[in-house]
């Protein structure tokens, strides 16, 4: 013990943590490298064996972690929209444009303490956010947003939709009650009520399309619509459209149906008391909501992933078969990088002025080049495969309805609570009937 | 509200549509600054040399200017003087202790402040009426003030600004100027100039004896009964370095017989 | 369960000078009480003990008042909105009495902005007194300053010279858009809209940047003195408001597009808290409210005060009395305001802005009251002077305070909502309420 | 100043007047007794030829003797404004009828002044403090309420503390107190 103890003695910090670090590391990449020999297979051929529930889970894992960058995306765009809009440049310190900002509100909103105030129901307090997050995401399983990318191609896709939309409005209840301050208890009632009336017209609006469909699965609806431009709901069911434009926008609780969170009547509603990253799950919840109710006006109405304009010369790019190029590539792809960054150096350094030395704008020169070879390899999959083409067209018609709704918001004042109810019960509901009548009607007579 | 439903709201969507592409009205304030106007009064603040002594020379012409009084004295300065202040007195610290001793209703301790206690003013109505309020007798007033309350209480100016209606500057004016006017109670303060002949001549060694005798350190309130040891703000002209003053009068004391001197003073035995 | 009134709490409440003595056999006499859902101890669970709440006040009530309002009925709960509340103007905090989200009674419960201004200008001299009462009305401050050195004019008999009070008129006019505008923004921004604030803070920026170039503040002018003003015309302002002039009153007129036909807005403001003539003048309302409910009454014509029986513009009225005539009456004003100013510029006449005057103020003993119209209503001082250079009593009377009267007589009925709708259509401002 | 509505006023008010109509610049100035308020007031409103139906300003003012209760009116017939003194109040137990009979207004002004000086108004359905805390026990504007430290006059004049009894035969002999009292015209 004693000579191993000394030469440990011997021994300075590097030699030390060499010693440590160097046996487990080679241990562990050996260990690696036999599993992956002796064990892959065998675990391919598992996990080939019950392909379904492992798409499964990786779809919602995928679409799990889909939100964060997606209420990342809409919270920037909704600060930048709403400052433009009313004059103000909005945030523009942090990263590019202030493109980082949503990203630091979320580490400050990890950073905060929260805390329960006295009195609450602490159990149901903690519940509440987690309830209203999971139900929003778990609204993304339906949405098709392409051929082929959908979570889970059910066959009642809507009535899982409008079920896990009625999800949501349990977790602000529970937040409102459990917050045991007077402000929750109004912002939690209030947004049952509002749920409770708004999901009827909601709901009707829809049928009249799924007559037309004869099918409630998403993917089905957007199939239905694939023809043409005029296939498109909006223009076979305009009013169903803006009565489920409207009801969406009290589902998702945005200005102008922003009863749960008046802030300038109930202080932040159901949240008044909520802070940290409990508050942070709401808000997520709040954005991801924006964007599933703008995804199904688009699935349902604007023909989903369809393109306005069909591709004819959409061929398939075979030839362009990465392995079809065998061992060229060990050629190719230095030559490429060497002449493609020449070649976008030379102006840079010809027309850059005095402050392109020579690195700096070889390296601009190769920034530009990997910045051309991903829009060729972009729009190579644009062109070559549906599923890109279709993601991009979902994407767009889907951002421009988000848009629309910051736009509402940033224009229009907030509805009292019983105007709001009056107008669902008064106007919606006898007008979703209306149109219900009307299809049905219409689908006797013509598809007989 | 217009008869077509939602042709107001549209209207109000077209507007913020429309200003989405205007120029927007922010100011980026570090990048461009704003045109703030010549007037602009800002912030009101003491300028401070290189040196970081306090530009002030206390002349009092911003008191005198200022057309609402709102600039007021207080504290000291680098001459040790009365030190500029804006507002109310509860603002500033010395003076914020100050008058929250004063609600309390307690005696204020602190030697700085004695000055500041309230006082009987009926002789200074007395003398003012004696001297029919003039402010052109101001000196004498003064003068008669001191013989009354042995010392100038700063209570008794102020008094005397209310009623002859004199601005306080011009009263404060005449009585620092005048060396024979005093605003600490006799028997209490001894001073040690510290200018160059006197540092010369030893008065840091006095000084520093006086303060071992006299107290912990120089202007805080020695163990001695009501002794305060101070820097002279300025060496009287005539006198003979070392200078040491006991409330005012040039007192003269060697470097050997300084600790000696301090004991009378204090009133303690000499050893 | 015993009556919460009567909190064992003793030696508060009671004035130990003359009080209201006979209120104390009152309280016996009082309704029997039913457990509500707002009571703690029904919500209450296990862990939390009963010493964690208040009784509801946590004082003996002290008139049958106030005792009869915090007496819960069955299914009564009590909110309080304010002092921290985002729609609340200034510190101010209304208990509001709900059943569900029906507003049952309010009870405004002010004084959180008190700094006893009355008795500071009681002890500063008649120069300290116009910046001491500055802050008061703290959006709109000239006006303050105007009716203050109005009453001193009248108390020392001062002759203010024409230019100086066209200056007045036209700064004053400025200062009153501003005000407007912010009100618009706040309104709108209490109903749920983000833009127009914005749209009209850019308005104020503008005039107040302009006011900062002619008194040198932006904020707390301490411009007025007693027989004129504190600096005359410069360039710059000039400037200023000539470019503005250009374009008076755009962003104004923008949020009169987003606004005014807006059908929600509209229909939450429609018939929303109204108030009758009868009720507007036994509640004393001034200004834009008590215009709003058709009493033309407007201090700049029913009490001439300054050049303004020169000046050519009329005082819009309306015969509704609810929130949307109140918010209506103020972009009137603004155009009439507008039109003052063009006047004011065109006939601005030469001469000196200041009467010559002691250094030292010493007026006659006497009395006088001088009120001016502010953007909220009338604005009067009611000055003593004891033949000292200060003022003997010094008596601050503000719109906002009678106007914020008539809350607890406007909401009952409305829902909780109303409540922002109706508060920031009444325009109160805290500063000058609480003085 | 309007001479006829002097007329007017004697003729109206005439016996409850216990100084003559004072008039100056466009203040038109009575002074009754408190009891007779109550009357006064109704009849300046009511009376056709009068209508003062604006209640500008209700104050308190303590001229260091006696209380005074000063009501400001504005009435479309008359160009100058109406200053009604209820001259007279008792410091020791001052009281006042409402106005609230006439102008609900008067409510929270006839609250401000119970705040303020302590003057009960009979007839106030609620008269509690309004600006300052309920447990607060004194009358910051009256004359024998000396400020902790006075703003404008600091150091000197103004350092006396708080609250003194409000008990003017105890200040009267105190050299210190600079207990201000109006000549009363």
């Amino acid at each position: 013990m004693k000579p191993l103890a000394a030469f440990w003695g011997r021994r300075s910090l590097n030699e030390r943590v060499a010693l440590i670090v160097v046996p487990i590391a080679v241990v562990a990449a050996v260990v690696t490298v036999l599993a992956i020999v002796l064990l892959g297979p065998p675990f391919l051929d598992f996990l080939g064996a019950n392909l379904p529930l492992v798409r499964f889970v990786v779809a919602a894992t995928a679409i799990l972690v889909m939100t964060i960058p997606t209420a990342f995306i809409l919270i920037y765009l909704e600060l930048k929209v709403i400052a433009r809009m009313n004059l103000r440049i909005g945030p523009n310190r942090i990263g590019p444009w202030g493109a980082a900002m949503s990203l630091v509100h979320g580490f400050k909103v990890l950073s905060k303490e929260d805390f329960a105030p006295t009195g609450a129901d602490i159990t149901v307090f903690t519940l509440a956010p987690v309830v209203t997050y999971m139900a929003s995401v778990m609204t993304l399983l339906v949405i098709p947003f392409a051929p082929g990318l959908i979570g889970q191609d059910l066959n009642i896709g809507l009535l899982y939709f409008f079920a896990m939309g009625g999800l949501t409005v349990l977790g602000l209840l529970m937040a409102g009650w459990s917050s045991f301050n007077k402000y929750s208890l109004l912002g939690g009632l209030r947004s049952a009520a509002q749920a409770i009336s708004y999901e009827i017209p909601l709901t009707l609006s829809v049928v009249g399309v799924i007559m037309l469909t004869r099918t409630m699965s998403t993917n089905g609806i957007v199939l239905a619509q694939s023809g043409s431009v005029f296939d498109w709901f909006i223009f076979k069911q305009p009013l169903a459209a803006l009565i489920f434009f409207i009801a969406a926008t009290a589902e998702a609780n945005r200005t102008p149906f922003d009863m749960t969170e008046a802030d300038s009547e109930i202080v932040a509603g159901f949240a008044t008391e909520y802070s940290g990253m409990r508050f942070g799950f709401f808000f997520f919840a709040e954005y991801v909501n924006v964007f599933i109710v703008s995804a199904l006006i688009t699935t349902i109405f604007f023909g989903g992933w369809t393109a306005p304009l069909n591709w004819p010369w959409a061929y398939n790019l075979d030839w362009f078969h990465p392995l079809s190029f065998g061992l060229a590539w060990i050629a190719i792809v230095p030559t490429v990088l060497l002449f493609g960054t020449y070649f976008f150096a030379i102006p840079v350094r010809l027309f850059g002025g005095r402050s392109w030395g020579l690195w700096s704008s070889l390296g601009l020169g190769f920034l530009i080049l990997l910045v051309a070879l991903a829009g060729l390899v972009g729009l190579a999959g644009f062109i070559a495969f549906d599923w890109v083409r279709g993601l991009c067209w979902f994407m767009a018609k889907t951002y421009a309805f988000v848009i629309t709704f910051v736009w509402m918001r940033a224009t229009l004042p907030r509805v009292r609570v019983d105007q709001l109810m009056g107008f669902a019960w008064k106007w919606l509901l006898p007008a979703s009937l209306l149109n219900l009548f009307v299809t049905a009607t219409a689908v006797i007579i013509l598809y007989r | 509200m217009s008869f077509v439903p939602g042709l107001g709201m549209a209207k109000g969507m077209a507007l913020t549509l429309r200003r989405f592409f205007k120029p927007k009205a922010t100011i980026q304030y570090p990048e461009t600054a704003p045109d703030i106007a010549v007037r602009f009064r800002g912030r009101l603040q003491l300028l401070y040399d290189e040196l970081g002594n306090i530009k002030c020379e206390t002349c009092f012409q911003c008191a005198q200017a200022c057309p609402v009084e709102c600039i007021d004295m207080g504290g000291f300065d680098t001459r040790g003087r009365f030190h500029v202040h804006w507002g109310a007195a509860e603002q500033y610290a010395e003076r914020r202790e100050e008058s929250a001793l004063r609600r309390s209703g307690r005696p204020v301790p602190d030697a700085e402040y004695t000055q500041f206690d309230p006082i009987d003013a009926a002789a200074v109505d007395g003398i003012l009426a004696k001297y029919d309020y003039d402010q052109k007798e101001m000196l004498a007033i003064l003068e008669s003030i001191q013989d009354t309350y042995g010392y100038l209480p700063v209570a008794a100016l102020k008094r005397v600004s209310q009623v002859s209606g004199a601005p306080y500057a011009l009263i404060y004016g005449t009585a620092t100027y005048y060396r024979h006017l005093r605003f600490e109670k006799p028997g209490r303060t001894v001073a040690v100039c510290m200018c160059t002949t006197c540092l010369v001549a030893g008065a840091h060694r006095i000084s520093s004896t006086l303060a071992r005798e006299l107290g912990p350190d120089t202007g805080r309130q020695p163990a001695a009964a009501g002794m305060t040891l101070k820097k002279l703000p300025s060496h009287i002209p005539g006198a003979r370095s070392p200078l040491v003053t006991l409330d005012g009068e040039p007192h003269a004391v060697s470097q050997h017989g300084a600790a000696a001197w301090a004991r009378t003073v204090a009133g303690r035995s000499v050893s | 369960m015993p009556p919460r009134q009567n909190a064992p709490r003793s030696s508060t409440g009671r004035p130990s000078a003359p009080g209201p003595k006979m209120r104390a056999g009152a309280r016996a006499a009082e309704p029997e009480r039913f457990a509500s859902a707002d009571d703690p101890r029904v919500m209450l669970d296990r862990e939390v003990g009963a010493d964690l709440f208040e009784p509801i006040p946590p004082y003996p009530t002290r008139t049958e008042r106030e005792g009869e309002f915090y007496t819960l009925r069955d299914g009564e709960m009590f909110l309080n909105v304010g002092p921290h509340h985002p729609s609340t103007h200034g510190v101010m905090r209304l208990v509001v009495k709900l059943s569900g989200e029906q507003i049952v009674d309010v009870d405004p419960v002010l004084g959180y902005l008190h700094r006893g201004v009355e008795k500071i200008c009681e002890n500063s001299d008649y120069y300290h007194v116009i910046d001491q009462v500055d802050p008061l009305e703290y959006i709109s401050s000239l006006f303050q300053e105007w009716a203050a050195v109005l009453s001193f004019e009248k108390l020392m008999d001062v002759q203010v010279p024409r230019r100086a009070e066209y200056i007045r008129v036209l700064s004053g006019e400025l200062l009153r858009i501003s005000s407007h505008a912010m009100f618009m923004g706040f309104f709108a921004l209490d109903l749920g809209g983000l833009t127009p604030i914005l749209y009209s803070f850019i308005e104020r920026d503008e005039i107040v940047e302009m006011l900062a170039a002619l008194t040198g503040a932006r904020m707390l002018f301490n411009y007025f003195r007693i027989g004129g003003v504190n600096g005359d015309l410069n360039h710059e302002f000039m400037s200023r408001l000539g470019d503005w002039m250009s374009r008076a009153g755009r962003e104004i007129e923008s949020q009169a597009t987003l606004l005014n036909e807006n059908e929600i807005f509209v229909r939450r403001n429609r018939g929303v808290g109204v108030m009758d003539r009868d009720m507007a003048l036994r509640y004393g309302v001034t200004g834009g409210n008590l215009r709003a409910s058709g009493v033309p009454f407007d201090v700049r014509r029913a009490h001439p005060y300054s050049v303004y029986p020169e000046l050519d513009f009329n005082i819009p009225t309306r015969e509704e009395g609810d929130c949307l005539a109140r918010y209506l009456i103020r972009i009137d004003e603004v155009r009439e305001s507008i039109k003052i100013i063009d006047q004011c510029l065109h006939n601005m006449p030469d001469g000196p802005i200041m009467a010559r005057l002691p250094r030292l103020l010493r007026p006659r003993p006497g009395r006088a009251w001088g009120a001016c119209e502010g953007p909220r209503g009338m604005l009067g001082v009611y000055s003593i002077s004891d033949g000292s250079d200060q003022p003997f009593r010094f008596r601050i009377h503000d719109p906002s305070l009678l106007n914020l009267e008539t809350v607890p007589a406007l909401l009952p009925g409305h829902l909780l909502a109303d409540t922002m709708a109706i508060v920031s259509s009444l325009d109160p401002v805290m500063g000058g309420i609480d003085k | 100043m309007d001479r006829n509505l002097k007329a007017r006023l004697e003729a109206r008010v005439g016996e409850y007047l216990r100084a003559p109509v004072y008039q100056r610049h466009d203040e038109t100035e009575i002074r009754i007794d408190p009891g007779s308020v109550p009357e006064v007031l109704r009849t300046l409103h009511d009376a056709l030829d009068m209508r003062f139906e604006i209640l500008a300003d209700l104050a308190a003012v303590d001229t260091g003797e006696v209380m005074q209760v000063v009501y400001h009116l504005w009435s479309p017939m008359t160009s100058d404004w109406l200053r009604i003194i209820a001259d007279g109040i008792s410091r020791d137990d001052p009281r006042a009828p409402s106005a609230t009979f006439l102008w609900t207004g008067a409510e929270w002004l006839e609250r401000e002044a119970y705040d303020m000086f302590g003057i009960v108004f009979e007839g106030n359905r609620d008269l509690r403090r309004i600006f300052m805390p309920p447990d607060y026990t004194s009358f910051p504007l009256r004359k024998d309420f000396l400020l902790p430290d006075d703003a404008s006059r600091s150091p000197g004049a103004g350092v006396r503390h708080m609250e003194k009894a409000h008990d003017p035969a105890v200040l009267a002999d105190d050299p210190a107190s600079g207990i201000r009292r109006a000549p009363l015209s």
